[in-house]
C-alpha cells in the first residue's frame, strides 16, 4: 500500500490544491501533501518495511497486458524518498515567492512529483513510460506559464528533446513487448527475454537515447542549460535534483539488466562520451557568468560521472566474486551518488533562486562582496557548493571515491585514460565552483549586493535539511551503504554477462 | 466465317477513335458529342456481348439524359466556342505521358497471365436479359436497390442546397 | 472473344480517360472524361461477367450476373453523381463565370 | 581521570578544535572577543595536553588502531574511520597541537582589531584547520588520511581568502585549493590503484600487501611504482614541490599566524607525512626515490634561489619553506625517513618562530611587509629581534641550533644518495643562510628607512604575541638536541629509535666518521662564511641593489608563473571559451536546433507542393500510381 | 441494421421539416435527438436489441466491429451536433436540409462498416461522398467553399473511377464481389487481383488522405465551411478508414506480403508530408487539415500492420481522434480569427475552454495519459511487428514528435502569450463548455481505461 499512496497522496493532493478556491491556502496544503509523503516514505522505511507494503499490483489495460504494477525495490525507495523530499524542499524553498495563480503551481508541481514517482517504482515497462511523460507534461507547463523571457521558445525545444528520446524508448518496449511469449510488459518478462546479441546492439541505442536525453549526457545536453535558466526555481529543483535522476534510475533497471550485451559492447563509447561530458561541460562552466547555466553544467558533469561508473560495471565476471565485489563497489557509489546529487543540486537551485529573486541578477559578474553583507548565506552556499563538488565529509564523496573505483575497474582497454579524464573533472569542477564563490563573495559589494540577504523560516529549514543530510551522508556514508548494500549485490550479479559465455 | 471478330474491331476503333476525339476537342460541344459516339460504340460491345438490357441502358440513360444534361449545361455557359486557354504545354505533355505510362504499365503487367486463354462469351448467353437482371435485382440485389434509392435521396437535396438561390431573407430566417 | 482484347480495350478507353482529366482545364470536359472512365469500365465488367458465365455455366448458369448487375448500379451513381456535379459546376460559374479550373487557386499551400 | 582510558583521550585529541571549531562557528554572533581566544586557545591547550598524555602513555611495539566506526564498507574494500596511533601520530601530533597552541594565542592579540564575527570566524577555521591536520596525521587509512588531506586545503584556502574584499586573495586561495587539487587527484587514483590491488587502504596492511609478511605480494613492482609516483604527485600539491608549489608563497595573502600554521606546523608538511608513513611502499621503489629526491633538490635549489631576490618579508619566508620542504624530500628520496621526519620538526619551530616574528614586525609597522622600507628594529622590537636572530640561526643550521642536527642528517644522507646531490644541497643551505640574514639583516640592521608616523608608532608587540615568539625561541634551540648523530654523541639519535616501530632502521652502508666531521665542518663553516658575505653585503643597504639579466629572472621567480600561465592557464581558458562561445552553440546546439530549422525549411518549400491546381493534384495522383505499380510488377518479385 | 434504418427515417424527416417550415431551434432539437437515437439504437443493438434484420448475409454483415465502431460514430455524431449545431445556421438557409444530408452519410457509414460485398462499399462510398460534395460547398457566395467543393467533386469522381476499375479487376480475377476471403480463390489469374487490389487501394488512400493522394484534403478542409470540416475530418475520415480497414483485412488477408510493404510506404509519406507541412501553417484551420493527414499516415499503420491489435487500434484511434478534433473545430469555429494569433491569451479568459482545447490538443499529439496516446501506442504496435516495421514505426514517432511542435504551438498561443487587442473571444455558453469538458473527460478515461471501449469489441 506504501508504493500506491506515494504516487496516489501527491496526484490527488496536486488535484486539490489546483483547484482549491483560496490562494492562501494553497502553500500550507501542498507543503502538506509533500510532508505526508515524506512520511509515508519514511514509515515505509522503517515500520512498513516489508516487500508487501511496497508492491502493489493491478489489472490496467487488459488488452494490452500492461498492469498497474509498483514494486518498490530499494532502488526504488531510495528515489521515491528523493522525490519526496526534492518536493518538499522545492515548496519550502519558495514559501515566500508570490506567484500569479499559486494553484495551479504547486498542483502541477504534486503532479510532476507523482510521475517521478511512478517512474521509481514502476515495475512494468508501460506504466513506467506513462510516469515519464506523466512528469514531463506538468514540468512543461510549469516552465512554460512561469519561466523566464525566453520560456516559451526554450521549453518547447526541451519537450520536443526529450519527447523525441522517450518516443524512441516507447519502440524499444514495444518490441520487446511483441517478444515476451504471453505479451507481458512486466520487467521480469523483459529480464527473461535473453535476446540475442544481434538485436542488442541496436535495441540499445532506441533505449539508450532516450535515457541519456534526459540524464542529460553529452552530446544531448543542449536542452538542459537553456532550461535551467528560464525554468522558475522550484521547477529546476525538481528537474535537476529528481528528474534527471529518472534517466540513470531508468538505466538501471530497465537497461543493464534487459539489454546487457548491447551495453557491454557499447560500453566503451559510453564512458567516453560520459567522460568527454565531464571534460566539456566542466569547461564550459568555467568560463560561465550565468549562475544557473553554471550549475546546470555542472550537473551535466555530476551526472556524467555517474553514468560513466554505471556503464563500467558491465562485462564478464568469469564467476570470479573479485569482479562481482569491485562492481558492487562501484554500484553502491552510484546509488549513494544518485541521492547525494539530487540533495546538493537541489541545495544549490535553493540558494541559486534565493540570490536572484533577493538582488535580481544571476549573474556572477553583477554579485560580489555577499560574503560580508549575507554571511549566512556564504555559509550555506560554500558549505552545499563544496559538497557538490565532493569534498571529504560532505555526502558526494564517498560516492564518487566509489565511482572512481568503478571506471578503475571498467573492463575496457581505455580504462586508465577515462579514468584520468574523469579525474581531471574533479579539477576543474574545483576551478568553476571557487570561481563562482568568488565572484559571489568575495570581492568589494555593489549597489546590488550591499544589503545583503535575509532567510524566511522556511528557507532556513530546506536549506537546514540540505546542509544536515550533506553532513549526514558525508560523515556516515555507511547508513546508506546498508540500505542499499543486499540489492547492489543482487544487482551486480543480475547484470554479469558471464552466463552468455557459457551458452 | 464468323462474322463477329470484324464487328469487335470496328467497334473497338470507333470507341477508341470517338474516345481521343472527345479528348482533344477544343470545342466542348464536339467534345459531348465524340463522347456520344463513344457510348455508341461501347453499346455496340455490350449487344455483342448480349447484355442486351445494358445495352439500352446505356443509349437512353448515358447517351441520352446525361449527355444532354451535359450539352443542356454547355450550351447554358454559352461554352459552345473554343474557348478554352491551354494548358501548359509541357503540363499537358507530362499527363498525357502518366496516362500513356499507366496504360503502358497495366497493359504489360497483366498480358502474360494466364487470362489469355480466357474468352469471353460473345453472342449467346442469357444472363444480359432483361428477364433474368431483374428477377435477381428484386430478389438479391433488393438491398442495394433499396440503397440506391437513398443515394438518389441524398443527391436530390444535395442538388436542390446547391441550385437554390440564396436570398438575404432565407438567411435571415 | 479472347479477354484480353477487351480488357485492353478499356484499359485504353479508361486511360485516354484519365488523360483527359490530366491535361484538360474546362470542368466539364474533365467530368466528361470521367464519364468515360467509367463506362471503360463499365464494358470490362461486362466483358468478366460473360467470361465468368462461360466459364462455369456447367456448374452455376447465374454466374455472371453479378456483373452486370454492378453496371446497372454504377450507371445509377454515376446519374446521381452527375446531378450533384453538375450542380456543383453551375454553382461556381454563376459566381466566377468560368469552369476554368486553372482558376480554381485561391486554396493553396 | 581513571574513566578516562586511551581511547578516549586520543579521541578528545581531534574533538577538541572541532568542538572549538563548531562552539566559534556558530556562536561567533554571540561570543565577546575574550570569550573566543579562551575557548579556541583553551580547546588547543588540552588538545595538546591529550597529545602529551597519549605520546607518554604510547603502547610500545605495534600501532594502536581505534576504530570509530565504519566509514565505507562495501563488499571487499573496508574503510574503517579508525585512528592509527604510534611513533609517528604521535610525534607529528604533539607538533601539531603544540604550535597550534602557541600560534592561536599569538593570534589572539594580532587578529584583535577584527570585528567579533570575523575573529570568530578566523579562530573557527583555525581549529578546524587543526582539526583537519589531526585527522590526517592520525587516520589508520589513506582515505582519513586524505579526509584530513582534502581538510587542510578547505582551510587553507578559507583562510588565504580570509580578508575577502582584497580579489586577489581570493585569487590566491583559489590557486591554492585548485593546485591543491590536481595533486589529490593523483592522490586519489594511487587510492584507487591500491584498492584494485590490494582491496585495502589500511597502513597496517601494506606489508602483507607487499609481501613482507604473510603470502606472497599482491603488488607488482610496476604497481608500487605507480602508486608511490602517484603518492608523491599528490605529495608535491600539498608540500609545494615542483611543479606544484606556486600556490604557497601567493598563500601569504592570508594573515601571518595562519602562514606560521600552514608553513610551520601542519597543510605543508603533510606530503612528508605521507611518504613516511608509507615509507615500506617508497623503499621497495627505488626508482621513485631517486625522482623524489630530484625533485625535492630541484625544489630546494629553485626556491632558494627565488628567495634571494624577495623583498616581502613573508614571501622570502615561503620561499624558504619551499626550499626547506625541498631539503625534506631530498631526505625521503635518499631514504632517510627520519632525517626527513626531524627535520619537518625542527623546521616547524623555527619556521613558526620566524612567521610569528615576522607577524610582529608587521604588526608593529601596520601592515608594511616590504624588507626595503623597514631596518633598524632592533632598538624598539627587541624580543622579536632575538627571537627571529634564533630563527635565522637554526634555519641557517649553526651548531647547537635545532636546524643543524636536521639539516646534517639530510645533507649526510644526500651524501650517501650521491656526492652530486651532496653539493647542490650544501649550496642551496648556503643561499639559506645568505637569502635569511639579508632578511635578518634588512629588517633588524642598519637604520629605519619606513614612514615617518610608522616611526612614531614602533612599538613591541603584547605579551600574548611574544609569549609564543620565546617559547618557540627555546625550542628552537633545543628541540635538534633529540636527534645528535652518533658521531656526536653516541644513542644520540633518539628520535630515529624512537621511530623505529614505524620507520625501519634502514642498514645501509655507513660513512666513516672522519667524513662525517669532516662534512660536518664543511657545512659549517661555509654556512657562517655565507652569512658573513650577507652580513657585509646588506649592512650598509640604502636603495634598489644592481640588476642584470639574473636578478630579473630571480625577481621574477623563474617566470613559472607566467609559464603556468601560458601553458596552461590560457589555453584552457580559450579553449573554455571557444566551447561556450561557440561550439555549444553553434556546433552541439546548432545541430539540435538544425534539425528544427530543416524541418521549417522543408515545410516551407513542400508546401508549394500543394499548387492548388486540381490538374496538378490528379497528375501527383496519377504519378504516384505509375511509379507503384511500376515497382510493384517490375520491380519487386 | 437499426442505425440505417433510423438514419435513413432521420434524414427524410429532416427533408421534410425544411418545407414545413418550422423555426431552427426546433429542427436543431429534433436533429440532436435523433442523433442521440441512433447512438442509443446502437448500443441497443450491442446488448441484442434488433429493430429490423435486413437479412442479407451476401451484402451487408453487422458485427462487433462495425457495431462498436458504428456506436463510436453516432456517438461522436450525437457530442458534434450538440457543440456544434447551432454553428450550421450560420452556414446557409438551408438548414434542415444540412441535417438531412449528415442523417443520409450516417447511411452510408453503415454501409462501409458492414459491407460484405464490394458492391456495398461502393454504394456507401458514394453515399458518404455525395452528401459531402453538397457540404462543402453549402457555403454558396463563398468562392472558396465553391472551389472546395468543386476540387473534391472532380478528384472524388476520379478516384471513383478508379476504385471501379479496381473493383472489375477483382472482379475479373474472382468472379464475385463478395468481400469475403474464401470465395473464388482457385485459379486466378493474380496479376489482375493485384492490381484490382493495387487501384483499390489507391482510390480508398484517396478517401482517407493518404499521400500522395492527399492533395485534395488541405484546400478541401479549408475551404469547407468549419462545421462541415469539422464532420469530414472526423466522422468520414474515420469511416472511410474504418471500411478500408475492413476491406482489407477481410479481403486480401492472403495477398499481404504484396500490398503491406505499399502501406507502410504511404504511411510514412504520409506522416511525412501531413506533419512537416503542418508546421509553417499559420491558419490553425489548414493546420488541423495537415493535421488530419498526418493522423491518417497514423491510422495507415493499422493496415500496415493488419491484425488483432490493429483493430484494436483503429477503435481507439476513431474514437480518441473523433472526441478531439471534433472539440477542437468545435471551438474554431465560433473562433473570431483563424490564424494562431487569434488564441492568444485564450487560456486567461476562458480557461475551461482553454483546458479542454489542452486535452484535445495534447491527445492529438499522443501524450499518455491521453486517448490519444494509447490509440498511437496501439498502431505502432502493429507496425512494429511488420516487415520493415521497426524502420516505420521509427519515422513515424520521429514525425509524432514533430506533430508535438504544431499542435504546441496553440498550447504555447493560448496559455503562454497575451492576447492581442482587436480579437475578441467568443461567449461560449456553459452548455458548451460542458459538452466540451464531457469530450475531455472521455478522452482522458479513455486514455487510462481503454479496456472500457475496447471490450465491446468481443464477447
Amino acid at each position: 500500500m506504501i508504493a500506491l499512496l506515494l504516487v496516489l497522496l501527491p496526484l490527488i493532493g496536486g488535484g486539490l490544491v489546483f483547484f482549491l478556491p483560496r490562494p492562501a491556502a494553497v502553500r500550507p496544503l501542498s507543503l502538506l501533501m509533500a510532508l505526508s509523503t515524506l512520511c509515508a516514505v519514511v514509515l515505509g522505511l522503517t515500520l512498513y518495511a516489508g516487500i508487501d507494503s511496497w508492491s502493489f499490483d493491478a489489472e490496467w489495460i487488459q488488452p494490452l497486458g500492461a498492469r498497474f504494477t509498483l514494486k518498490g525495490d530499494v532502488l526504488g525507495k531510495w528515489m521515491s524518498m528523493l522525490a519526496a523530499l526534492g518536493s518538499v524542499l522545492s515548496v519550502l524553498g519558495s514559501w515566500n515567492t508570490d506567484r500569479k495563480k499559486p494553484q495551479r503551481f504547486y498542483g502541477l508541481l504534486l503532479w510532476m512529483q507523482a510521475g517521478m514517482t511512478i517512474v521509481f517504482l514502476s515495475a512494468d515497462a508501460f506504466l513506467f513510460y506513462f510516469g515519464w511523460e506523466l512528469a514531463l507534461i506538468p514540468a512543461y507547463f510549469l516552465s512554460s506559464i512561469w519561466g523566464g523571457e525566453r520560456r516559451i521558445a526554450v521549453t518547447i525545444k526541451f519537450f520536443l528533446y526529450t519527447f523525441v528520446g522517450s518516443v524512441l524508448m516507447l519502440i524499444g518496449l514495444i518490441y520487446l513487448h511483441g517478444l515476451t511469449p504471453d505479451g507481458s510488459f512486466q520487467w521480469q518478462a523483459f529480464r527473461n527475454l535473453e535476446l540475442e546479441e544481434s538485436k542488442q546492439v541496436w535495441l540499445f541505442w532506441l533505449f539508450f537515447l532516450a535515457f541519456a536525453i534526459k540524464v542529460p549526457l553529452f552530446p544531448f545536453h543542449t536542452w538542459q542549460p537553456d532550461t535551467y535558466e528560464q525554468v522558475p526555481t522550484p521547477v529546476t529543483l525538481l528537474l535537476s535534483g529528481v528528474m534527471v535522476k529518472m534517466g540513470v534510475v531508468a538505466m538501471i533497471r530497465w537497461l543493464l539488466p534487459i539489454l546487457d550485451i548491447g551495453v557491454f559492447i557499447w560500453s566503451d563509447v559510453l564512458i567516453c562520451l560520459a567522460v568527454v561530458g565531464i571534460l566539456y561541460a566542466s569547461l564550459i562552466a568555467i568560463r560561465q557568468d550565468d549562475l544557473k547555466r553554471l550549475i546546470a553544467y555542472s550537473s551535466i558533469a555530476h551526472m556524467g560521472l555517474t553514468v560513466a561508473a554505471l556503464f563500467s560495471l558491465t562485462g564478464f565476471s568469469n564467476n570470479s566474486n573479485v569482479v562481482l565485489q569491485y562492481h558492487l563497489i562501484g554500484f553502491q557509489g552510484v546509488m549513494l551518488q544518485l541521492f547525494s546529487h539530487g540533495v546538493n543540486i537541489m541545495g544549490m537551485w535553493l540558494l541559486a533562486d534565493r540570490i536572484e529573486s533577493r538582488f535580481g541578477t544571476r549573474k556572477l559578474s553583477e554579485l560580489g562582496g555577499l560574503a560580508r553583507t549575507a554571511p549566512t548565506l556564504t555559509i550555506f552556499f560554500v558549505v552545499i557548493a563544496l559538497a557538490n563538488i565532493a569534498l571529504p565529509l560532505t555526502n558526494a564523496f564517498p560516492g564518487e571515491f566509489l565511482q572512481f573505483n568503478a571506471i578503475f575497474h571498467a573492463q575496457s582497454p581505455y580504462r586508465i585514460v577515462f579514468l584520468i579524464g574523469s579525474g581531471l573533472g574533479v579539477i576543474l569542477s574545483a576551478i568553476y565552483t571557487l570561481n563562482m564563490i568568488r565572484r559571489i563573495f568575495y570581492g568589494e559589494t555593489n549597489s546590488a549586493t550591499e544589503n545583503g540577504l535575509r532567510f524566511s523560516i522556511a528557507e532556513a529549514l530546506a536549506l537546514s535539511v540540505v546542509v544536515g543530510l550533506i553532513l549526514l551522508f558525508g560523515i556516515y556514508p555507511q547508513a546508506a551503504l546498508d540500505f542499499t548494500n543486499e540489492y547492489a549485490w543482487e544487482y551486480v550479479k543480475s547484470i554479469d554477462i558471464t552466463r552468455f559465455l557459457t551458452k | 466465317m464468323n462474322i463477329t471478330p470484324y464487328i469487335f474491331w470496328f467497334l473497338s476503333v470507333m470507341a477508341l477513335f470517338s474516345a481521343l476525339m472527345m479528348v482533344t476537342s477544343r470545342n466542348p460541344v464536339y467534345s459531348v458529342l465524340w463522347l456520344i459516339s463513344t457510348f455508341f460504340a461501347i453499346s455496340g460491345h455490350y449487344i455483342l456481348l448480349n447484355a442486351q438490357f445494358l445495352a439500352a441502358v446505356n443509349i437512353i440513360v448515358y447517351a441520352g439524359a446525361i449527355m444532354v444534361l451535359f450539352l443542356f449545361v454547355i450550351m447554358l455557359m454559352n461554352l459552345n466556342r473554343e474557348t478554352e486557354p491551354q494548358k501548359n504545354r509541357w503540363l499537358k505533355l507530362i499527363g498525357a505521358l502518366a496516362g500513356g505510362c499507366l496504360l503502358l504499365v497495366m497493359v504489360a503487367a497483366l498480358k502474360d497471365a494466364e487470362l489469355r486463354s480466357q474468352q469471353a462469351m460473345v453472342g449467346t448467353g442469357s444472363i444480359g436479359l432483361i428477364k433474368v437482371l431483374g428477377k435477381e435485382l428484386f430478389t438479391r440485389y433488393v438491398v442495394p436497390f433499396e440503397i440506391s434509392s437513398l443515394l438518389f435521396l441524398s443527391a436530390m437535396v444535395g442538388a436542390a442546397v446547391i441550385g437554390k438561390k440564396e436570398t438575404p431573407e432565407t438567411l435571415k430566417s | 472473344m479472347p479477354i484480353n482484347y477487351y480488357l485492353f480495350l478499356s484499359l485504353a478507353l479508361f486511360s485516354i480517360g484519365m488523360v483527359g482529366v490530366l491535361t484538360r482545364r474546362n470542368a466539364i470536359i474533365i467530368f466528361m472524361c470521367i464519364e468515360l472512365m467509367l463506362n471503360a469500365v463499365n464494358l470490362l465488367l461486362v466483358a468478366f461477367s460473360k467470361m465468368h458465365h462461360l466459364k462455369n455455366l456447367a456448374i452455376n448458369p447465374m454466374i455472371g450476373v453479378d456483373g452486370q448487375l454492378f453496371v446497372f448500379f454504377i450507371m445509377v451513381v454515376a446519374a446521381a453523381e452527375v446531378s450533384v456535379g453538375l450542380a456543383i459546376i453551375v454553382m461556381m460559374y454563376r459566381n466566377v463565370h468560368s469552369v476554368d479550373i486553372q482558376f480554381l487557386n485561391r486554396l493553396k499551400h | 581521570m581513571a574513566m578516562l582510558s586511551f581511547p578516549h583521550i586520543a579521541y578528545l585529541i581531534p574533538l577538541l578544535p572541532l568542538l572549538g571549531f563548531l562552539i566559534n562557528g556558530l556562536g561567533r554572533n554571540h561570543l565577546s572577543h575574550r570569550a573566543i581566544a579562551w575557548i579556541c586557545s583553551g580547546v588547543m591547550a588540552l588538545a595538546f595536553a591529550a597529545s602529551g598524555w597519549v605520546f607518554w602513555n604510547l603502547p610500545a611495539g605495534a600501532p594502536t588502531i581505534l576504530t570509530a566506526f565504519d566509514f565505507i564498507r562495501v563488499g571487499v574494500l573496508n574503510i574503517p574511520f579508525a585512528f592509527q596511533l604510534d611513533a609517528l601520530s604521535a610525534l607529528f601530533l604533539l607538533i601539531i597541537t603544540g604550535i597550534g597552541f602557541l600560534i592561536h594565542v599569538y593570534s589572539s592579540a594580532y587578529m584583535h582589531e577584527e570585528s567579533a564575527s570575523q575573529y570568530g570566524r578566523y579562530f573557527a577555521y583555525l581549529n578546524l584547520f587543526v582539526f583537519s591536520m589531526l585527522l590526517l596525521v592520525m587516520g589508520a587509512n589513506f582515505v582519513i588520511l586524505f579526509i584530513g588531506w582534502e581538510g587542510v586545503g578547505l582551510c587553507s584556502y578559507l583562510l588565504i581568502g580570509f580578508w575577502f574584499r582584497n580579489p586577489a586573495y581570493a585569487q590566491a586561495a583559489n590557486k591554492a585549493f585548485v593546485m591543491n587539487r590536481v595533486g589529490d587527484l593523483a592522490f586519489l587514483i594511487a587510492i584507487f590503484w591500491l584498492i584494485a590491488r590490494t582491496g585495502s587502504v589500511n597502513f597496517i596492511d601494506l606489508p602483507m600487501a607487499l609481501g613482507t609478511v604473510g603470502q606472497s605480494a599482491k603488488l607488482s613492482a610496476m604497481d608500487i611504482t605507480g602508486i608511490t609516483i602517484l603518492l608523491f604527485i599528490g605529495a608535491t600539491g600539498k608540500s609545494a614541490q615542483i611543479p606544484l608549489y606556486t600556490w604557497l608563497p601567493d598563500a601569504m595573502a592570508g594573515p601571518t599566524p595562519v602562514s606560521a600554521l600552514i608553513h610551520a606546523a601542519t597543510m605543508v608538511t603533510a606530503g612528508i607525512y605521507m611518504i613516511a608513513r608509507s615509507n615500506l611502499l617508497y623503499t621497495a621503489a627505488p626508482l621513485v626515490l631517486t625522482i623524489v629526491a630530484v625533485i625535492g633538490l630541484a625544489t630546494a635549489l629553485l626556491a632558494a634561489t627565488i628567495a634571494l631576490r624577495q623583498n616581502d618579508i613573508k614571501k622570502v619566508l615561503a620561499y624558504s619553506t619551499v626550499s626547506q620542504l625541498g631539503f625534506m624530500f631530498l631526505a625521503l628520496g635518499s631514504g632517510a625517513y627520519v632525517a626527513a621526519v626531524f627535520h619537518v620538526m625542527t623546521h616547524a619551530f623555527f619556521k613558526a618562530l620566524l612567521f610569528l616574528g615576522s607577524g610582529s614586525v608587521i604588526h608593529a609597522l601596520g601592515g608594511e611587509q616590504d624588507i626595503r622600507k623597514m631596518g633598524g628594529l632592533k632598538k624598539s622590537l627587541p624580543i622579536t629581534y632575538w627571537t627571529f636572530l634564533i630563527g635565522c640561526l637554526a634555519i641557517a643550521g649553526i651548531f647547537p641550533f635545532s636546524g643543524f642536527f636536521s639539516k646534517d642528517a639530510i645533507l649526510l644522507s644526500a651524501f650517501l644518495k650521491s656526492p652530486v646531490f651532496y653539493a647542490i644541497a650544501l649550496f642551496t643551505a648556503l643561499l639559506t643562510a645568505f637569502y635569511m640574514f639579508r632578511l635578518f639583516i634588512l629588517t633588524f640592521g642598519g637604520s629605519f628607512r619606513g614612514m615617518e608616523e610608522q616611526r612614531h608608532h614602533l612599538h613591541e608587540s603584547p605579551l600574548a604575541m611574544t609569549l609564543p615568539l620565546m617559547l618557540l625561541a627555546v625550542l628552537s634551540v633545543v628541540v635538534g638536541w633529540i636527534g645528535i648523530p652518533e658521531v656526536l654523541m653516541h644513542g644520540g639519535d633518539r628520535l630515529a629509535e624512537f621511530l623505529s616501530a614505524v620507520i625501519p632502521v634502514a642498514s645501509g652502508h655507513e660513512v666513516s666518521h672522519a667524513t662525517e666531521y669532516m662534512l660536518m665542518g664543511l657545512s659549517s663553516g661555509l654556512v657562517l662564511l655565507s652569512i658573513y658575505v650577507a652580513w657585509s653585503r646588506y649592512k650598509q643597504y640604502r636603495s634598489e641593489e644592481s640588476e642584470s639579466s639574473l636578478t630579473r629572472f630571480l625577481d621574477n621567480k623563474w617566470y613559472v608563473d607566467e609559464a603556468y600561465q601560458a601553458a596552461i592557464v590560457q589555453p584552457l581558458h580559450r579553449l573554455a571559451g571557444w566551447i561556450r562561445s561557440f561550439f555549444e552553440p553553434r556546433i552541439l546546439d546548432g545541430a539540435v536546433q538544425g534539425v528544427g530549422r530543416v524541418v521549417r525549411y522543408l515545410s516551407q518549400q513542400i508546401r508549394f507542393l500543394q499548387s492548388g491546381q486540381t490538374g496538378n493534384y490528379a497528375l501527383w495522383m496519377v504519378i504516384g500510381i505509375v511509379l507503384i505499380l511500376s515497382i510493384q510488377f517490375f520491380i519487386r518479385k | 441494421m437499426n442505425l440505417l434504418l433510423l438514419a435513413a427515417f432521420w434524414g427524410v424527416l429532416m427533408m421534410f421539416l425544411s418545407v414545413l417550415g418550422i423555426s431552427r431551434s426546433r429542427i436543431r432539437l429534433v436533429a440532436q435527438w435523433g442523433m442521440g437515437l441512433l447512438f442509443l439504437s446502437t448500443a441497443a443493438e450491442m446488448q441484442g436489441f434488433v429493430l429490423y434484420d435486413l437479412n442479407a448475409p451476401e451484402m451487408l454483415r453487422v458485427d462487433r466491429y462495425a457495431l462498436v465502431l458504428l456506436a463510436i460514430l453516432s456517438g461522436c455524431g450525437f457530442l458534434y451536433f450538440l457543440l456544434s449545431a447551432t454553428d450550421m445556421a450560420k452556414v446557409g438557409s438551408d438548414y434542415s436540409e444540412y441535417f438531412a444530408l449528415i442523417f443520409f452519410v450516417f447511411c452510408g457509414f453503415v454501409l462501409v462498416l458492414s459491407f460484405t460485398s464490394l458492391l456495398m462499399l461502393f454504394l456507401g462510398i458514394e453515399i458518404v461522398t455525395i452528401p459531402l460534395y453538397i457540404l462543402t460547398g453549402a457555403d454558396k457566395r463563398n468562392l472558396k467553399s465553391n472551389e472546395a467543393s468543386l476540387k473534391y467533386f472532380l478528384l472524388g469522381a476520379f478516384s471513383t473511377g478508379l476504385m471501379l476499375m479496381g473493383i472489375t479487376m477483382v472482379y475479373g480475377a474472382r468472379g464475385s464481389f463478395s468481400s469475403m476471403e474464401l470465395v473464388g480463390a482457385s485459379g486466378i489469374p493474380t496479376q489482375l487481383l493485384l492490381g484490382g487490389l493495387f487501384l483499390m487501394l489507391f482510390s480508398m488512400a484517396f478517401k482517407v488522405s493518404v499521400a500522395p493522394f492527399h492533395f485534395w484534403t488541405p484546400d478541401v478542409y479549408d475551404g469547407a465551411p468549419t462545421v462541415f470540416t469539422s464532420f469530414m475530418a472526423t466522422l468520414v475520415k474515420v469511416a472511410a478508414f474504418a471500411g478500408f480497414f475492413r476491406l482489407f483485412d477481410h479481403a486480401f488477408t492472403s495477398l499481404t506480403p504484396a500490398w503491406q510493404v505499399w502501406a507502410g510506404v504511404l504511411s510514412v509519406c504520409t506522416l511525412m508530408i501531413g506533419n512537416i507541412t503542418a508546421v509553417f501553417q499559420q491558419s490553425v484551420k489548414r493546420l488541423l487539415a495537415y493535421s488530419s493527414i498526418a493522423q491518417a499516415g497514423f491510422m495507415m499503420l493499422g493496415i500496415y500492420g493488419l491484425g488483432g491489435v490493429a483493430k484494436e487500434g483503429m477503435v481507439l484511434y476513431a474514437a480518441s481522434y473523433s472526441l478531439a478534433t471534433i472539440g477542437i473545430f468545435a471551438v474554431l469555429t465560433r473562433m473570431q480569427d483563424y490564424t494562431l494569433e487569434g488564441f492568444n491569451g485564450l487560456a486567461k479568459e476562458r480557461p475551461w475552454v482553454a483546458a479542454s482545447l489542452t486535452i484535445f490538443l495534447l491527445s492529438l499529439a499522443g501524450i499518455p495519459l491521453t486517448a490519444g496516446f494509447l490509440a498511437k501506442f496501439y498502431m505502432l504496435q502493429a507496425a512494429v511487428e511488420a516487415k520493415y516495421g521497426l524502420a516505420v514505426v521509427i519515422v513515424s514517432v520521429l514525425m509524432a514528435a514533430v506533430s508535438v511542435y504544431y499542435y504546441f504551438r496553440i498550447l504555447q498561443a493560448m496559455y503562454f502569450r497575451e492576447r492581442s487587442e482587436e480579437v475578441s473571444f467568443p461567449v461560449f455558453s456553459s452548455g458548451f463548455v460542458r459538452v466540451l469538458m464531457l469530450l475531455a473527460a472521455l478522452i482522458l478515461v479513455m486514455g487510462v481505461q481503454p479496456g472500457w471501449l475496447l471490450r465491446y469489441l468481443y464477447f
